[in-house]
C-alpha cells in the first residue's frame, strides 16, 4: 500500500531511532506531548517507546474527540435517541462510551432505542432519504478533520430541502485545547510539568494547515512539529524535535508535508467558516470548561441544529472523582497513578476521558503497554471497589 | 477518530465522487472538499471524504530525509 | 509498581443489566458471560475444561444424537420455561430410542437487549434440569443478534446417549396388532403455553407436563426390551406423532378417544379455541407402541412410574395400505385423525 | 371408487415459495418441506430412518462434542454461505481436539417470509460441504418464528467425534516453550464477510477461508500425536484465541507481527475500518501450539496440505503470570496483544 | 363441562341411533341438509354418519363463511393488508384460506404485511388504540352470529373517536343463502336433487330466532329442524326430521329451545339493523350471485367502512373449472367425484370452497372421513395433475 | 365459523364484561349483546361475546327428551 507501507518500514524505524539515540543529551530529559489520538495509538501499537531512549518521555495530550465529549453529552446524545421517531446516527467510535449511570449508546440501543452507526455523513443523509417519517439525528463529534464532512451534508440537506435531518453538534477545535494545556498553572505558572514540544496534529493540519500553530511556537516557546500518523512520521518528529530542542528553537516543521501545507484546505475552511460558528465555552472532558472550544451551527441553519430543534438537556455531570484524567493530559500524572486504572476502569468500563477510546492515554496503556510496568509476582490484582 | 488513510484514485464518478483504492479494496469517496482530482492521484480519505491531495515530491522528500537521517545516525552506531 | 489485573474488574450486573452485541464479540464481555454466568450454572468436569469443544469417554455401542431448537413464546411458562425444556425435549428424544442419554450441548442466540436477569433464570433452571436428569451440558456456544432481529432467546440443544445392547427402537417398527400405548394425558404442555398469550385472553391453574422421560424409558427397557416404537408427542401432539410412526412404519392404526387421557381444563381451553387435544403439544409424555404380549406389563411399568400414572392403552395397529390412523369416537363412530393442517398454534417449543 | 392418497399432492414450490408458519407447525406442510427439502439434500442411512434421534455405532474411546450458533448477515459470501459454514465451524471445533469428525446435527431457526429457494441453496450448500467433510447431517429439527423475530435464517449445529488413541489436546496444555504456529492467513473470512455489507461501502475479491481443517488435523496428529493445542481462530481472532489458551493453560505468549501472515486486501480493509487483522475472524485456519521439538515436522505436514500452505510459526509460548499475550511489532516495539474490547463488528459467523 | 358433557354421552347417542332406525322407512331414502358448517364439522368430527342408517343421507351445506367467501374478496383483503401503514387483522379461520395465485393472508404475511390474528372485535379495536399512526382494518366475516361483535366494535369506536379503525364487511345472511339452494333448477324445477329436510343453524338462530324458516318450511314445504352443534343435537334433529317427513308434515321444530327462542335476540338484531343495510347482490363462492345475500355499513357509519376509505379492488376471479363445490352444495355430487380431490385439492391447498375450512364438505371428508371410500389397493394415488 | 360454547358467569365485570368458566378455564366476555345476565346463569360465548343466555328448563326438557326417545327406542331393539 503506497504511501502507508514506507512509512512503516521496521529497518528505517530502527535507523532512525538509533539517530535519536545518538542526537538526544543523556544528561537532559525531553518531554513530548503529542497532542493527537492517532500519534497515541501509533506509538502504542508499534511499540515505540521501546525505540525511544529512557529519557525521551511522551505525553499523551487530549486529542481524541471521542475521550474529550463530556458525559453531559453523550447523556444529551441518549436522550434523543430517546425521543419518539428519532433515529440517532453516529460514528461507531461514540457507541460504547458510558454517560451517567453507565449507559453508552449501545445500551440505550439494546433497550430498543433506534441507534445506528454510520462509516459517512452520507450514511445519515441517506438514512433520511429513507425514513422520511422519522427524524433522523447524526451525533457529530470530532476536530477540524471531521467537519467539513459534517457541512456537506447539511448542505445537501439543504438542497434537497430534508426536513427530518439534523446534526447535535460536538464538533471542537484544536488549538484551544492546547492552549488550554499551557495556560494550565501547572505548566505554565509552577513549572512543576515539563512540556518541552508538541506533535502536532497529522489529519486535522490537511484542513487548518500548519500556519495555526506558529503563534503557540512563538507565544509559549515551544517548538511543533506535524507529523503523519505511521510510525515513522511519528520517530521522525521525535527525531525533529530533540534537535530543535538541542538547538534551542522553537519552530513549526512539518514532517508531514506531503498532505499538510501552510494554508490547509482553504474548500473545507469556508464551508466551515460559513456554516458554523464559535461557542462561547465548551466543555472537554479532563479539561474542564475551555473557552471557544467548539462549533455550533450558525443561524441560516438552525433549521439542521438538534439543539435547536428539541430541547436539549444541558446536563453536565462530573466524572469520578477519583479519576486523574486532566492530571494525565497535562502529563502530571500517569495512568498507574489513578487508583481505579484496572481495577474499575478499563476499556470495557471506562470511568474517565482516557480509557474511552483505544486513542486515549489509560486505554492505549491497558491495552497495549500494561506489559511494561507488570512485576512477575502481582498476576492478581485487588478486590474491585465500587465507584459509586 | 482521525483515522484517514491514503487512497488511489482510480475513476471519477458522476455527483463529485471517486472510486478509489487502497491495497486491493476498492471504495467509493466524495471530493466535495478538494478540487482538480485526477486518476493517478493519492487522496486522504476520512470518514467517506478525500480531505487532501498527497504531493508525491513531499512525500518522495520525507522518505529521503528518513534514509538520510538513518544513514547519519548509522555510521557512528556502526 | 503494582499492575491490577483481573479479567473482569465488574461483576455482571445480573439484577439491571442487558445482553448487548459485547457480550457475542468473542471479546472480554463475552469471556465473562460465559463464564460467570454459563459455567458457574452448568458446573461439570467437561465444560469446565472451557474448550472449544467436551471430552469424555464413551463406551463402544449403538449410540443416538439429536437436536431440536427451542423458540418458545413466551419465555416462561407455567410449569417451566425455555431452559427446562430445552434440556427435557431433548433428553426426551435420546430416551425415545431407548437410549441413556449421556451428555447436552447448549447453543444460545440472544436478542440485544435482553435481560441479563432473565437469562439467568432460564440458564439457571436449564442447569437444574439437566442436574436432575443427570445428563450434563458439556459445551455451549452464545450468539448476540441485533434488537428485532430475534425474539429474546432462542436455544437449541443436541444431546447423546447409548442404546443398550438388544434394543431397537424405532419409529418404522411399530407391526399390525401391536399396543398403542400413552404416558399420561394429552395437551397440557400446549394448553400451559397458550395460557400465558394475552392475546387468547383465558386463564387456567393447568401446568405444563415438561419432564424428562428417561428414567421411566430406562425401567420400560429394562423389563421389555422389546419395543417396537417409542416417541414424544411434541409438535402437532397425538396425531402428528401416531400418523408420522403409521408412514414411517408403513401402517395403520385404531384408537379409541374415550380411552385418551385428557384433563378438564384442557378440554374447556380446547373447546375455547376451537382446537382438538389431540394436536396440542407434550413435553413430558411418550407413545410407546410394543407386541401385545408385553402391552399388559409395560402399562404396569409406565403406572408405577411418577411421569406415568395416567398411562393408558389407546389403541392398536393394524395392516392398512392406506396408513389411516383412525379413532373410534365417544359417540361410537369412526374418524380420520389426519395430521395437523397448519393450525394457527402460538409457538409451543 | 379409488381414493387418491398421496402424502404430499403438490411438491413445494421453491422457486416462488416462501417459509410461512405452517412449515413450522409439526403438520403435513413440515413433513413436506423436511421430506423434499432437507431429507432430500443430506441423504444418508441414519437420517433417512426419520425418527427424532440418529442411531449409528460408535467403538469406545474419547469422543468429543461441540456446537456452534450460525447468525451471520450476510447469509450468502465470497468463498461460502452460512450452509458451508456451519458445517466447517463445528467440524473444526471437533478436529480442534484432534478428533475425527463422527456426525452433525442441524437445528434450523427460519423466519417466517425466507424464500424457499434462499433455503434450498443454503440446505445444499451444506450438504456438499458434509459430503466434501465426509462427516454426515445424521438428525435436525426446524422451527418457523414470526416476521420480525429472526432475521431470515440461524443454524445450530452439534458435532461428534472420536479421538485417536495417545492424543490429549486441550487449551490448557500449552508450556512455556512451546511453538506457536499458525496454519495460514488471518482475517480472510472476516473481511470476505464485511465486503458484503452495503453500509461500510467496500468492494474486495477477497474469499472467505471457510474449510473443514480435519484432514489437515489428522496428518498432524499422524505425525505428532503430542501436539498440545489446537484451536481455530473464529470470533474475536486469532488475538481473542491465543489470550483465551494463555489463560486456560496459565502461561505468557510472544509472538512477531511480522510473522503473522495477512493477505493484502485484508490489511488494505482493516486499514480502512480502522480494525486490526489479529481480531478479524477466520474460518478455515488453525493454532497449532506444540514442543519446540515438533515445530518443524508439524509445520511442514501443514504447509503439505493444501489448507496450510501459508503455514507459519509466529511466535513461542513463556511462563508470565500475568497471562500476556505480547507481540514483538514490525518496528521492533513491544505491546500487548489484548482481547478485543467489544468492538463494532458486523455479526461474522 | 355443563351443557357439553350431557350432549356428548356415547350411550345416548347409540339409544337415539337405534330410535332412528326403528322409525326410518326401510324402503325410503332420506336426503337431510345441514346449512351449517357447524353440523358438518359435528358429523365428521364424531363419525355420526356411522350412526345413521344407510337411507338417511346428509347433505352438507353452504353454512361456513370462510368458505363461501369468493376469492375476490380474499384479494381485496390482501390489498387492504398491501396498503403502506395498514394493520390488517381478522379471525384466524381466514388466514390460510388463497386466494388469486395460490397467495393466502398468512403467505401475505410472510411477505411482510402486518397481519395480525384476533380472537375477537375488541382485540381489533385495542390495537386501533395502541397503533394510533396506523390504519387498523378488521376484515370482518361471518353470518348474523358474527355480525353483531363487528357493530359493538364500530358503536365503541364511534364512542371513542377512533379514526384509524375501519371494517372490511363480509357478513352473510343464511335464509338468502338457503333459498338459493331451493330456487336452484335441480332442486325446484328438474327434482333431480332431492332435498327432504334441513337442520336450521344453531348459533345463527340465537340471533335471528326461528320465526324465520318458517317461511321456507311453508314456502318449499320442507321440515326444519333448528339444533345445537353437539353430537347428541345433530342425532336427535335428524330423528326429529325423518319423523316430520314419515308424517308428512313441514314444521319449524327447535331442538335448541335452550338457547334459541322463537324471535332471537333483539338487542343484537336492532343494533345490526341500525348500522346495516342488505348489499343488492353478493358473490357466495360456491353459489354463484346470491341477491340480497350480505350486509355493508350505512351511510352514517361510512367512516368505518373500509371500503369507502379505500378504492377497494372489486375483482371476481373465478374458481378452477374442475372445482364441483356448486354441485356439491346443492347435493347434487360428492367430494369424490371432483377429480381435483385429494391430488391438487387438500387442506393445506385447498382448491374451492368446500375445501377451505374443516367445516366444508370437501375438508371434513378429507380431514375425517376418507377411510370410508378408500380401497384396500389404492394407496398411491395419481400423479398430482396441475391446476393452472 | 359460528364455534360458540355455554359457559358459566362466575363474575360481573365493570363495562358490560363478565368473567366466565368452562371446564376450568377463565375467561373475559362481553355482555354487549345480552341482558339481565347474572352471576350462575350460563351464556353462549361467541368470539368473545356472550350471545344469549341458556335456559336450564329447556334444557332439561331437551336432555329429557333424547332419555324418552332412547328409552323408547331401546324397547324395540332389546
Ligand atoms: S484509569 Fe480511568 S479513571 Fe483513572 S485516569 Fe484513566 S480514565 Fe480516568
Ligand atoms: S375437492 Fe376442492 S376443487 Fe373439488 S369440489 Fe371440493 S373444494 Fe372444489
Ligand atoms: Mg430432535
Ligand atoms: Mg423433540
Ligand atoms: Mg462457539
Ligand atoms: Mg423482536
Ligand atoms: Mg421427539
Ligand atoms: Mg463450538
Ligand atoms: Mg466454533
Ligand atoms: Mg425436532
Ligand atoms: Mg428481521
Ligand atoms: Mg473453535
Amino acid at each position: 500500500m503506497k504511501y502507508i507501507d514506507e512509512f512503516r518500514d521496521g529497518e528505517v524505524a530502527r535507523a532512525i531511532a538509533a539517530s535519536i539515540k545518538a542526537e538526544v543529551d543523556a544528561g537532559a530529559s525531553y518531554h513530548i506531548m503529542e497532542f493527537c489520538g492517532g500519534h497515541t495509538h501509533a506509538i502504542s501499537r508499534y511499540g515505540l517507546e521501546d525505540l525511544l531512549p529512557a529519557n525521551v518521555r511522551m505525553i499523551h495530550g487530549p486529542g481524541c474527540p471521542v475521550c474529550v465529549l463530556p458525559i453531559g453529552r453523550i447523556d444529551a446524545a441518549i436522550w434523543l435517541a430517546r425521543q419518539p421517531g428519532v433515529i440517532l446516527c453516529t460514528y461507531g467510535d461514540m457507541l460504547r462510551v458510558p454517560g451517567s449511570k453507565r449507559v453508552s449508546l449501545l445500551k440505550a440501543k439494546a433497550e430498543g432505542c433506534d441507534i445506528r452507526m454510520v462509516y459517512s455523513t452520507m450514511d445519515a443523509l441517506k438514512l433520511a432519504t429513507t425514513h422520511p417519517d422519522q427524524q433522523v439525528v447524526f451525533f457529530a463529534i470530532g476536530f477540524e478533520t471531521t467537519t467539513p464532512p459534517t457541512a456537506v451534508a447539511i448542505k445537501q440537506a439543504q438542497a434537497l430541502g430534508l426536513t427530518n435531518f439534523s446534526v447535535f453538534c460536538n464538533h471542537v477545535l484544536t488549538p484551544s485545547a492546547i492552549t488550554q494545556i499551557l495556560d494550565s498553572p501547572e505548566v505554565r505558572e509552577l513549572g512543576t510539568v515539563k512540556l518541552d514540544a508538541f506533535i502536532g496534529p497529522a489529519h486535522v493540519s490537511t484542513i487548518i494547515g500548519s500556519r495555526p500553530y506558529e503563534y503557540f511556537a512563538e507565544e509559549y516557546q515551544r517548538p511543533v512539529v506535524i507529523a503523519g500518523f505511521e510510525p515513522l512520521d511519528v520517530m521522525q518528529a521525535v527525531r525533529m524535535l530533540v534537535r530543535q530542542i538541542n538547538d534551542g528553537r522553537f519552530e513549526v516543521e512539518n514532517e508531514f508535508s506531503r498532505a499538510v501545507t501552510r494554508d490547509g484546505n482553504e474548500k473545507a475552511k469556508s464551508l466551515v467558516a460559513e456554516m458554523f460558528e464559535l461557542r462561547r465555552v465548551f466543555e472537554w472532558r479532563g479539561l474542564g470548561m475551555v473557552p471557544y472550544s467548539a462549533l455550533r451551527l450558525k443561524e441560516p441553519y438552525a433549521a439542521w441544529d438538534a439543539e435547536r430543534r428539541w430541547d436539549v438537556p444541558q446536563d453536565t455531570p462530573a466524572d469520578n472523582k477519583a479519576c486523574e484524567c486532566g492530571a494525565i493530559l497535562r502529563g502530571v500524572k500517569k495512568p498507574l497513578d489513578c487508583k481505579l486504572f484496572g481495577t474499575v476502569c478499563t476499556p470495557e468500563n471506562p470511568m474517565g476521558s482516557c480509557m474511552v477510546s483505544a486513542e486515549g492515554a489509560c486505554a492505549a496503556y491497558w491495552t497495549y503497554g500494561r506489559f511494561r510496568d507488570a512485576a512477575p509476582g502481582d498476576a492478581e490484582g485487588p478486590e474491585p471497589e465500587s465507584d459509586e | 477518530m482521525c483515522l484517514a488513510l491514503p487512497a488511489l484514485v482510480t475513476e471519477l464518478l458522476p455527483d463529485d465522487n471517486a472510486k478509489v483504492n487502497l491495497g486491493g479494496i476498492a471504495k467509493t469517496v466524495s471530493l466535495a472538499l478538494v478540487s482538480d482530482v485526477k486518476v493517478g492521484d493519492y487522496v486522504i480519505v476520512h470518514v467517506g471524504y478525500a480531505l487532501s491531495v498527497i504531493d508525491p515530491e513531499e512525500a518522495a522528500q520525507t522518505l529521503a530525509l528518513f534514509q538520510e537521517m538513518g544513514e547519519l545516525a548509522a555510521e557512528p552506531q556502526a | 509498581m503494582t499492575l491490577p489485573r483481573r479479567a473482569h474488574p465488574r461483576p455482571l450486573d445480573i439484577a439491571h443489566g442487558r445482553v448487548d452485541l459485547t457480550h457475542g464479540g468473542g471479546g472480554r464481555a463475552m469471556a465473562q458471560l460465559v463464564e460467570e454466568l454459563f459455567i458457574k450454572a452448568f458446573d461439570n468436569p467437561a465444560l469446565n475444561q472451557r474448550n472449544d469443544q467436551a471430552a469424555f469417554d464413551v463406551p463402544a455401542g449403538r449410540m443416538v444424537m439429536t437436536t431440536d431448537g427451542y423458540v418458545i413464546s413466551p419465555l416462561f411458562f407455567p410449569g417451566g420455561d425455555i431452559g427446562s425444556l430445552a434440556v427435557h425435549g431433548t433428553v426426551n428424544d435420546v430416551a425415545m430410542a431407548g437410549a441413556v442419554p449421556l451428555s447436552l450441548s447448549a447453543g444460545f442466540i440472544i436478542e440485544e437487549g435482553f435481560p441479563l436477569a432473565d437469562l439467568k433464570r432460564i440458564v439457571d433452571s436449564m442447569a437444574r434440569a439437566s442436574r436432575e436428569a443427570g445428563v450434563p451440558v458439556v459445551t455451549g456456544d452464545t450468539k448476540v443478534v441485533e434488537k428485532g432481529k430475534g425474539d429474546g432467546i432462542f436455544i437449541t440443544t443436541a444431546g447423546i446417549g447409548m442404546v443398550p445392547p438388544g434394543v431397537e427402537i424405532s419409529g418404522d417398527k411399530a407391526q399390525a396388532g401391536d399396543a398403542i400405548l400413552i404416558s399420561g394425558t394429552m395437551g397440557d404442555h400446549g394448553v400451559a403455553v397458550m395460557s400465558q398469550r394475552e392475546s387468547l385472553g383465558f386463564e387456567t391453574d393447568i401446568l405444563s407436563d415438561s419432564a424428562a422421560l428417561h428414567t421411566m424409558v430406562a425401567e420400560m427397557i429394562k423389563t421389555s426390551p422389546g419395543i417396537h416404537v417409542l416417541r414424544d408427542p411434541t409438535r402437532g401432539g397425538l396425531a402428528a406423532t401416531l400418523n408420522e410412526i403409521a408412514t414411517q412404519s408403513g401402517i395403520g392404526m385404531l384408537i379409541e378417544e374415550n380411552l385418551v387421557p385428557v384433563r378438564p381444563e384442557v378440554r374447556g381451553a380446547c373447546e375455547l379455541l376451537g382446537l382438538d387435544p389431540l394436536y396440542v403439544a407434550n413435553e413430558g409424555k411418550l407413545i410407546c407402541i410394543c407386541a401385545e404380549a408385553d402391552a399388559e406389563v409395560v402399562l404396569a411399568v409406565m403406572r408405577a412410574h411418577p411421569l406415568g400414572e395416567n398411562a393408558a392403552r389407546i389403541g392398536t395397529c393394524r395392516a392398512d395400505s392406506h396408513h389411516f390412523v383412525q379413532m373410534k369416537t365417544g359417540m361410537g363412530g369412526m374418524r380420520v385423525v389426519d395430521w395437523l393442517a397448519g393450525e394457527q398454534l402460538p409457538r409451543i417449543c
